[in-house]
């Protein structure tokens, strides 16, 4: 377990919060306005923390045990994801298996969480959720596939990097069809427009934000620190694709950051130039995905 | 051998049990302890045969025509005979509980003998090694589980039931007697072993008989389309007997296909690709029709149907290896097919087992009239909570560990193997990623729509937690879910005998294979245990913040709304509306809408059902035009005797015709 | 010793005619049964000299069918025994539709029924082809008044079908005994007799064509005994109209006699050389059988005609054994053997369940586990037992047919045989389960009187011998199935 | 032109004469004249070798045959006080016809048996056949019951025929049995003939016909 593994695991704590600031600054300036400060997740968190809590008296342990739990799995995935060529702290053979299944632990409590309220908004919110990312799982699953046969080997840590590295010269359109993939998984899952619209004020309209209606105070705080951590890692894969390793750790480091930043300001335009899909039309989106993903393993047979 | 014994136990039980049976008469206990202390005397010689010890054998001659009394307890024999024997002794001490309201108003001397003939059924089924008696027990099983489903035969939906149970088990022997008697054409011999020397050479003939094992087992594991018989069956049946065939019965099918493989020779491709289609028909398709259903048992059926596709995609992969000659395939294909074999032994047992509890405390399946239990059954909830988490494939449980194995090799094909082998293997990660997110959907809708939120009717709200006797087996098998997930690797190891038996590679082979996949499970587990740690931590933090805080209690959240009630719940039909919308063309969800209408509308209403497929759409109409096309035979029996003696004279007249050169 | 086994059954049915007492008359029959059923099964131990110059004798395919049919009388007579007395001289309303009639005097039927088994007893011991046709018609006469025993039109019509369709089969099985005798004429020689130990010595001077008309027209008259179709229209009837006693003989012993009298026939021509020959007429009939069972069983309504075209279909896959050569016809043998225990089981419970529910319909009887539980837990296991269900008796006889027809390399045949057998299974699961299950109605549940012992054990003691052959195949029965299939399969 | 064939003719005739003939008393008589005339058979068949044996059967066959079941059948008809018609399915001319064609194939058939010489005659064999099928074709044609106890009769008699033409090789054992058997048939399906008139005031089995399927 080499040192700079730590690396990453590090990062995505400290500066995971700060990818929805930057989106929502890109926003504010195609706006025009002046929007909140980057730094604004950090201060709700901070508040939510000391903050009491109250309890609808239909919940019971599991609406409390819920944020924990999808806490605590996040926070292991942040484990398996490397950035750029630094290496994640646990590196295994197919270990991305371990990636999606602890997101889908993750969602599936939030889900539970949310039903125990009884509430029909949040029924609502849970069942889009459930529906959507169960699409998305398969596009995610078989984009990495297609990684996977590129690159020969079958660790995050290792295949990003090899990609990265060399492989887009030859195999430029594959790999970005894959990475368009990634990116339509990206704003699925963290629930961003086209799919899910975070700051609508019609609950009837929402998906992930409606599903957490009922939680307050320290619950919230991890809620929050989740989503924007899980927006983290998933653009970590993102840019672990296209960034190569230079061998000057701090020159890969700013690459690295710059790329994340990036994506959060892709995630931004899109926010500002698209409106929020019906939600009908979210599947085909997100089957396009899979289809994208698909029709890049396929060309990759060669 | 203490199998014998454990046989001979079973089979007095079953005799003792009948002999004492009266209405008044409470013979649980003797039925399930005689099927407890089977098992556990069972249980000795089967691990120690998965560990690496000698194999049994028992030669008696049995006076049938082909019949021989020949029993082996073999690795692959012992890896089927592990859960079975573990879930039919805790089926069995749940059912104690389970059948006490049926005390005094009917004798359970039947049911217990039953269920002492099907458990027997069943060990001889795996043991038997001579055709004769494999069919013999395979027919037992059938007859046995029959009437055990029938068990509250007043109903006419069990009937219906039991009928199409029963009547695709026997077609689907039908099969089997051909690809037996096939098989001992060929091989001048009833007996396994032989078969398994010998092989069959001729290559097409190998094609033909794989295919009626296909079908033949098939049908009692449930691969679509032969299913139909699952989803009528199991809601019918008493929930602990439930919990015995999805958990177990069933198994016997894919016993019986991998028992079959070794005598089949070398497999063409074609043989792994049909196996992943099945996998992913069934699969796909069964947690379609599972997240449509209202009704939770029938809902716990099509997730057997789901998991048998599970099995079978790891089936595929491992016979994919062995036709390109891939070790590391061969071992994670069959390996996780054979692991999911027993963990969903473990959580479908643990979910019917819960299933039951909530019949049994509510008196309804319907899910949509459920709600709020974990308040009043938290130790049922919790340990159907596990079996959900489980089921939906997700870490740190059991679930994850075995389709883990099959996602590995697919990877690992999918990136090796020519196109040939990595398209259908790429099919296969796409189908089971899919399957995955949407059991996760199918589970968060059946445990959050039962135990979360208030009840939606009466049923739910007056209700009770069950009795230790039901309660103590969904422990044990929550329990074991946890366990196996939590000690991957080595349970990853006890596939060793197992997989030499059953792909024939060399020991080392398989050694450096399976550690080569218990690696990463090894590190899964690290990650599993970072996991709880930091549970553990955030659970510490939580409290030390909400120490001295305002906590307060209120009402849920009803966006401004001032008057919730229970019945604007989210119900589950509602949950699911996205994907039966999306999937409407495959599911044919039928839809009764009463609209409400005028400025005071009086009463509106939505109910929604969803038919199997097959059933509707197959098996039905075809019986009835065959029961049309032979109702116009029957005009040859019409009555006047001119006639009858007309068909004497024309069949003289045609005899002569035909043979009088 | 053989004349033993034959006359006593004769003379007490003449006596029957003539005594007064009831009672008296039920010991005789019971006596006379057990008797009987001592002496065969002496024969079993000491294999009997033969009588008449060798025109009686008994071997191995005579032994087997004489101990089924007086195993069979030994349990019927019990019943029967309990059923007159049940019936005894009153008026009863006829179950179908309500009006009165009277049964025929006890005397009569008593006295037919140990003609009949006088005569059955003939059938299974002559070895002369004359005398065995004379047996034979001579059974039809004495079951004809059995079947008439109520004295309704439904039941005359039934015998004077019975009546008029065998005795035409039969009279071509007389010609056919003449052919035989010609065909038994060398031109040149002397002709030698009818036994069948001298025509299959030798069988090799027989004229081929006059044996094959001989063949063909025993085929069509015992054919027509033996219930195998197109021919059997008579059985259905037959056997629906008769007292369950007598539908149990009628399926258990008549159609074996008859079948007797083919096996006979087979053995002849393979001993001349013309085995193929036979077989194919055997499979041909057998076939049509099975599928005239299956279409007559799918969607019946009376659950005796369904036992009866039940039989049919059994009739037919032992003449398939047959047809099969050697190893199908240890299978025909055994299958014989476990077809007419079940058989004659299923209808003297259909007795029980006609005289509790007074109906003939399958729709209308419901519960028959909680009106009647040890009548419906028999009713079900007569039903796994005769659709070769393990683990009872024709699980095994079956399965031998079949795969002598799959070693045989009969692709269309074992096709049609599953066919066929799954069609039937799935009519007999409808009819069987329905009428065992479900809440019965308040008429059963009204006269729930307890069955009495003569309706219990017989069919239970049926029951356990099939579970028996099912489980396992007593030795001595196996080597008599290996002499006979011996017979019938060409020499190798 | 040997004295059997002469019998076989009359045979052939009367069963034409049968076919032909619309009143049941006629019907039956004429199957009495067959009965006696093949009494007679056995004595005329083999009359190098006459023995006690075959004036036994010639007696028993003309008694029965001849005058036993006749006076039965008359007395069945009488009973059931009914129109004396036959009512056939198929017109006389057409079952004249029938008769000449059944006649014509029983001898074609026949061409395919070696005759062996200690068979009476050469026409045994397709008589007999000739009257099988007519028996047949009777008992199919006509209502009444009557006449189907007579089409069973005219069979039987052409299997009889046959029979007492190869007599060395069969045996009086077997004979008598034969006899036996066929008048016991007879008597039963007379008893069963009183009962149906009783039951149905008719004798027309097409009308019997509530049991089917």
């Amino acid at each position: 377990m080499k040192p700079e593994s730590f690396i990453p695991l590090l990062l995505a704590l400290m500066l995971s919060p700060l990818l929805p600031g930057v989106i929502n600054r890109t926003k504010a300036l195609f706006a025009g306005r002046r929007g909140p400060p980057l730094l604004q997740i950090y201060f709700d968190l901070w508040k939510l923390l000391h903050k009491g809590a109250v309890y609808s008296r239909t919940t019971t342990w599991i609406f409390r045990a819920g944020p924990m739990l999808g806490l605590a799995a996040v926070l292991t995935a942040a484990m398996l994801v490397p950035l750029g060529n630094f290496p994640a702290l646990i590196a295994f053979p197919a270990d991305f298996l371990l990636f999606a299944g602890l997101l889908g632990l993750m969602r599936f409590f939030t889900v539970l969480a949310a039903l125990d309220t009884g509430s029909s908004f949040e029924g609502m919110g849970a069942s889009r959720e459930v529906f959507f990312s169960a699409l998305a799982e398969p596009a995610l699953l078989v984009a990495l596939a297609t990684l996977a046969r590129q690159a020969g080997s079958y660790s995050l840590s290792t295949l990003l990097g090899q990609v990265a590295g060399g492989h887009w010269l030859h195999l430029g359109p594959v790999l970005a069809l894959v990475m368009i993939a990634l990116m339509i998984v990206l704003l699925a899952e963290n629930a961003r427009i086209p799919v899910d619209d975070p700051n609508t004020h019609l609950e009837l309209t929402m998906i992930h934000e409606v599903m957490v209606l009922d939680h307050g105070g320290p619950d919230f705080a991890f809620i929050v620190y989740g989503a924007a951590l899980k927006l983290w890692l998933l653009a970590a894969l993102v840019v672990g694709m296209v960034v190569p390793a230079t061998g000057a750790p701090g020159l890969d480091l700013a690459l690295v950051m710059g790329g994340m930043f990036a994506v959060a300001v892709v995630v931004g335009v899109v926010e500002s130039v698209m409106a929020r899909l019906r939600l009908a039309m979210v599947p085909q989106l997100l089957v396009g995905a899979g289809a994208l993903a698909a029709a890049a393993f396929l060309l990759g047979l060669k | 051998m203490g199998l014998l014994f454990a046989m001979a136990i079973l089979l007095l039980g079953a005799m003792a049990v009948l002999a004492l049976s009266r209405p008044d008469r409470n013979v649980s206990w003797l039925g399930a302890g005689s099927v407890v202390i089977a098992s556990v005397l069972g249980c000795v010689p089967v691990i120690q045969v998965l560990s690496g010890g000698s194999i049994e054998a028992v030669r008696v001659p049995w006076p049938v025509p082909y019949g021989e009394f020949f029993l082996v307890l073999d690795p692959l024999a012992a890896w089927f005979l592990f859960p079975t024997l573990l879930l039919s002794a805790l089926s069995a001490i749940y059912g104690v509980g389970y059948l006490r309201v049926w005390q005094g108003r009917r004798s359970l001397g039947p049911v217990w003998f039953f269920y002492c003939v099907l458990v027997l059924g069943m060990m001889l089924v795996l043991l038997a090694r001579n055709a004769v008696l494999f069919l013999f027990a395979w027919e037992l099983m059938a007859v046995a589980s029959f009437f055990l489903v029938t068990f509250e035969y007043e109903r006419e939906a069990v009937r219906e039931a039991g009928w199409i149970y029963f009547v695709a088990t026997h077609l689907g022997t039908a099969f089997l007697l051909v690809f037996f008697l096939l098989t001992a054409r060929e091989t001048g011999s009833m007996d396994f072993t032989v078969w398994a020397e010998k092989g069959i050479q001729t290559r097409g003939l190998a094609d033909i008989l794989f295919l009626l094992a296909i079908v033949g087992f098939g049908t009692k594991a449930g691969f679509m389309p032969f299913h139909v018989w699952l989803p009528e069956a199991h809601p019918a049946a008493p929930s602990h007997v439930s919990a015995l065939m999805s958990g177990v019965m069933i198994k016997t099918g894919i016993y019986g296909l991998l028992r079959s493989l070794t005598f089949l020779g070398l497999p063409p491709l074609w043989w792994g690709w049909l196996l992943i289609g099945i996998g992913l028909t069934s699969g796909v398709l069964g947690v379609l029709f599972a997240l449509a259903q209202h009704d939770l048992k029938r809902l716990l059926a099509y997730h057997s149907v789901e998991n048998i596709g599970i099995i079978a995609l790891g089936i595929g992969v491992g016979l994919l290896g062995v036709s390109t000659g891939s070790p590391v395939l061969m071992v994670v294909g069959f390996g996780g097919g054979l692991l999911h074999v027993l963990n969903h032994a473990l959580f479908k047992g643990l979910l019917f087992f819960g299933a039951g509890a909530v019949l049994q405390g509510t008196g309804t399946h319907e899910i949509d009239h459920l709600g709020g239990l974990l308040k009043r059954m938290p130790w049922t909830a919790a340990t159907f909570l596990i079996g959900a988490v489980a089921i939906s494939g997700l870490p740190p449980l059991n679930g994850f560990v075995s389709e883990f194995l099959i996602f590995l090799g697919a990877f690992q094909g999918g990136a090796t193997l020519g196109a040939a082998g990595a398209v259908p293997l790429l099919a296969l990660i796409a189908g089971l990623a899919l399957i995955g997110g949407l059991a996760a959907a199918c589970f968060t809708k059946a445990f959050g729509v039962v135990f979360l939120g208030e009840p939606r009717t009466e049923h739910a709200s007056h209700t009770h937690e069950t009795g230790w006797a039901m309660r103590l087996p969904m422990l044990l098998l929550a329990a074991g879910c946890a366990l196996i997930g939590l000690f991957a690797p080595f349970v990853v190891g006890a596939l060793q005998a197992v997989l030499e038996n059953t792909t024939g590679l060399r020991r080392e082979v398989v050694r450096v294979n399976l550690a080569a996949a218990a690696g990463p499970l090894a590190l899964v587990v690290i990650g599993t245990v970072a996991f709880l740690l930091l549970l553990v931590a955030l659970f510490l933090l939580r409290r030390g913040l909400l120490a001295g805080r305002r906590v307060e209690q209120g009402v849920t959240w009803g966006c401004g709304y001032v008057q919730p009630t229970a019945r604007m719940q989210y119900t589950a039909s509602s949950f699911v509306q996205p994907v039966t919308t999306l999937f409407r063309w495959l599911l044919g969800t039928h839809r009764r809408l009463q609209r409400p209408e005028g400025i005071m509308p009086a009463n509106a209403s939505l109910t929604t059902e969803t038919p199997d497929l097959c059933h509707g759409n197959l098996y039905r109409p075809g019986f009835l035009k065959v029961n049309w096309g032979l109702s116009q035979l029957r005009r040859l029996q019409r009555g006047p005797v001119q006639l009858y003696v007309l068909y004497i004279a024309v069949t003289l007249i045609v005899l002569l015709a035909w043979k009088f050169r | 010793m053989i004349l033993l086994l034959f006359i006593i059954p004769a003379l007490a049915g003449l006596a029957a005619f003539a005594l007064r007492s009831p009672a008296v008359r039920r010991g005789l029959l019971i006596g006379t049964a057990l008797v009987h059923a001592a002496l065969t099964a002496i024969c079993w131990q000491t294999t009997p000299s033969p009588a008449l110059g060798g025109w009686l004798a008994l071997d191995a395919a005579g032994l087997l069918f004489l101990s089924i049919t007086s195993g069979l009388f030994l349990v019927a007579s019990f019943y029967a025994a309990g059923y007159l007395g049940q019936q005894a001289n009153k008026h009863i309303t006829d179950a179908e539709e309500g009006m009165l009639f009277d049964n025929a005097p006890e005397a009569v039927f008593i006295g037919c029924l140990l003609l009949f088994l006088a005569t059955m007893t003939l059938v299974t011991v002559s070895q002369h082809f004359g005398l065995l046709w004379v047996a034979v018609e001579a059974t039809t006469l004495a079951s004809a008044p059995l079947i008439y025993f109520h004295r309704h039109h439904r039941s005359l019509e039934a015998t004077w079908k019975y009546l008029l369709v065998c005795s035409v089969g039969i009279a071509l099985a007389l010609l056919a005994c003449f052919f035989l005798g010609v065909a038994a004429t060398p031109p040149n020689g002397e002709g030698f007799p009818l036994v069948l130990s001298d025509l299959v010595a030798k069988a090799q001077q027989l004229q081929t064509p006059w044996l094959k008309a001989a063949c063909l027209l025993f085929f069509v008259g015992y054919g027509t005994k033996m219930g195998l179709a197109p021919l059997h229209t008579w059985l259905p009837d037959a056997h629906s109209e008769a007292p369950s006693v007598v539908s149990a003989l009628l399926s258990g012993a008549v159609l074996n006699c008859a079948f007797l009298g083919l096996v006979r026939v087979q053995q002849v021509c393979v001993a001349a050389g013309l085995g193929a020959f036979g077989r194919d007429v055997w499979l041909l009939l057998g076939l049509v059988s099975l599928v005239v069972g299956a279409v007559f069983i799918i969607g019946q309504t009376d659950y005796k005609r369904l036992l009866a075209y039940s039989s049919v279909e059994n009739m037919g896959i032992i003449a398939l054994g047959v047809g099969l050569g050697s190893a199908g016809a240890f299978g025909a043998m055994l299958h014989a053997v476990n077809h007419s225990l079940a058989k004659a089981m299923l209808f003297l419970l259909s007795g029980n369940i006609l005289a509790r529910y007074q109906t003939k319909n399958i729709a209308q009887v419901r519960g028959l586990l909680s009106a009647a539980p040890v009548t419906g837990v028999l009713w079900v296991a007569g039903f796994l037992a005769i659709t070769g269900t393990p683990p009872f008796g024709l699980f095994l006889s079956k399965f031998t047919i079949l795969k002598a027809a799959i070693d045989g390399g009969r692709t269309w045949i074992v096709v049609m045989f599953l066919v066929a057998v799954g069609v039937i299974f799935i009519g007999m699961t409808t009819a069987f389960f329905g009428m065992a299950q479900g809440v019965p109605d308040k008429g059963a549940s009204k006269l729930a009187n307890r069955d009495r012992w003569w309706q219990i054990a017989p069919p239970a003691v049926l029951g356990l011998l099939v579970l028996w052959l099912g489980l396992a195949i007593p030795g001595p029965l196996n080597n008599v199935l290996r002499q006979i299939a011996a017979t019938l399969g060409d020499a190798p | 032109m040997n004295n059997t064939n002469i019998i076989l003719v009359l045979v052939v005739l009367t069963n034409l004469k049968l076919l032909g003939s619309s009143r049941l008393g006629a019907s039956i008589r004429v199957v009495a004249m067959q009965g006696v005339v093949l009494g007679l058979l056995p004595i005329l068949a083999h009359t190098n070798e006459l023995s006690v044996r075959f004036a036994v059967l010639a007696a028993g066959t003309i008694a029965l045959k001849g005058i036993v079941f006749p006076w039965f059948l008359f007395r069945a008809v009488w009973e059931a006080e009914v129109t004396r018609e036959v009512e056939p399915y198929v017109g006389y001319v057409t079952s004249l016809l029938a008769g000449v064609l059944i006649l014509a194939v029983s001898f074609w058939m026949c061409e395919r048996l070696p005759m062996p010489e200690t068979l009476a005659s050469s026409w045994l064999a397709p008589v007999a056949f000739f009257s099988i099928f007519a028996g047949l074709f009777l008992i199919v044609s006509r209502k009444r019951a009557v006449s189907q106890v007579l089409g069973f009769l005219v069979l039987e008699n052409g299997v009889y025929a046959f029979g007492v033409g190869l007599a060395p090789h069969t045996s009086l054992l077997v004979e008598a049995g034969v006899l036996l058997d066929v008048f016991v048939a007879v008597f039963v399906m007379g008893i069963t003939i009183f009962h149906i008139n009783r039951e149905f005031d008719h004798i027309e089995t097409n009308r019997l016909n509530t049991l089917k399927d």
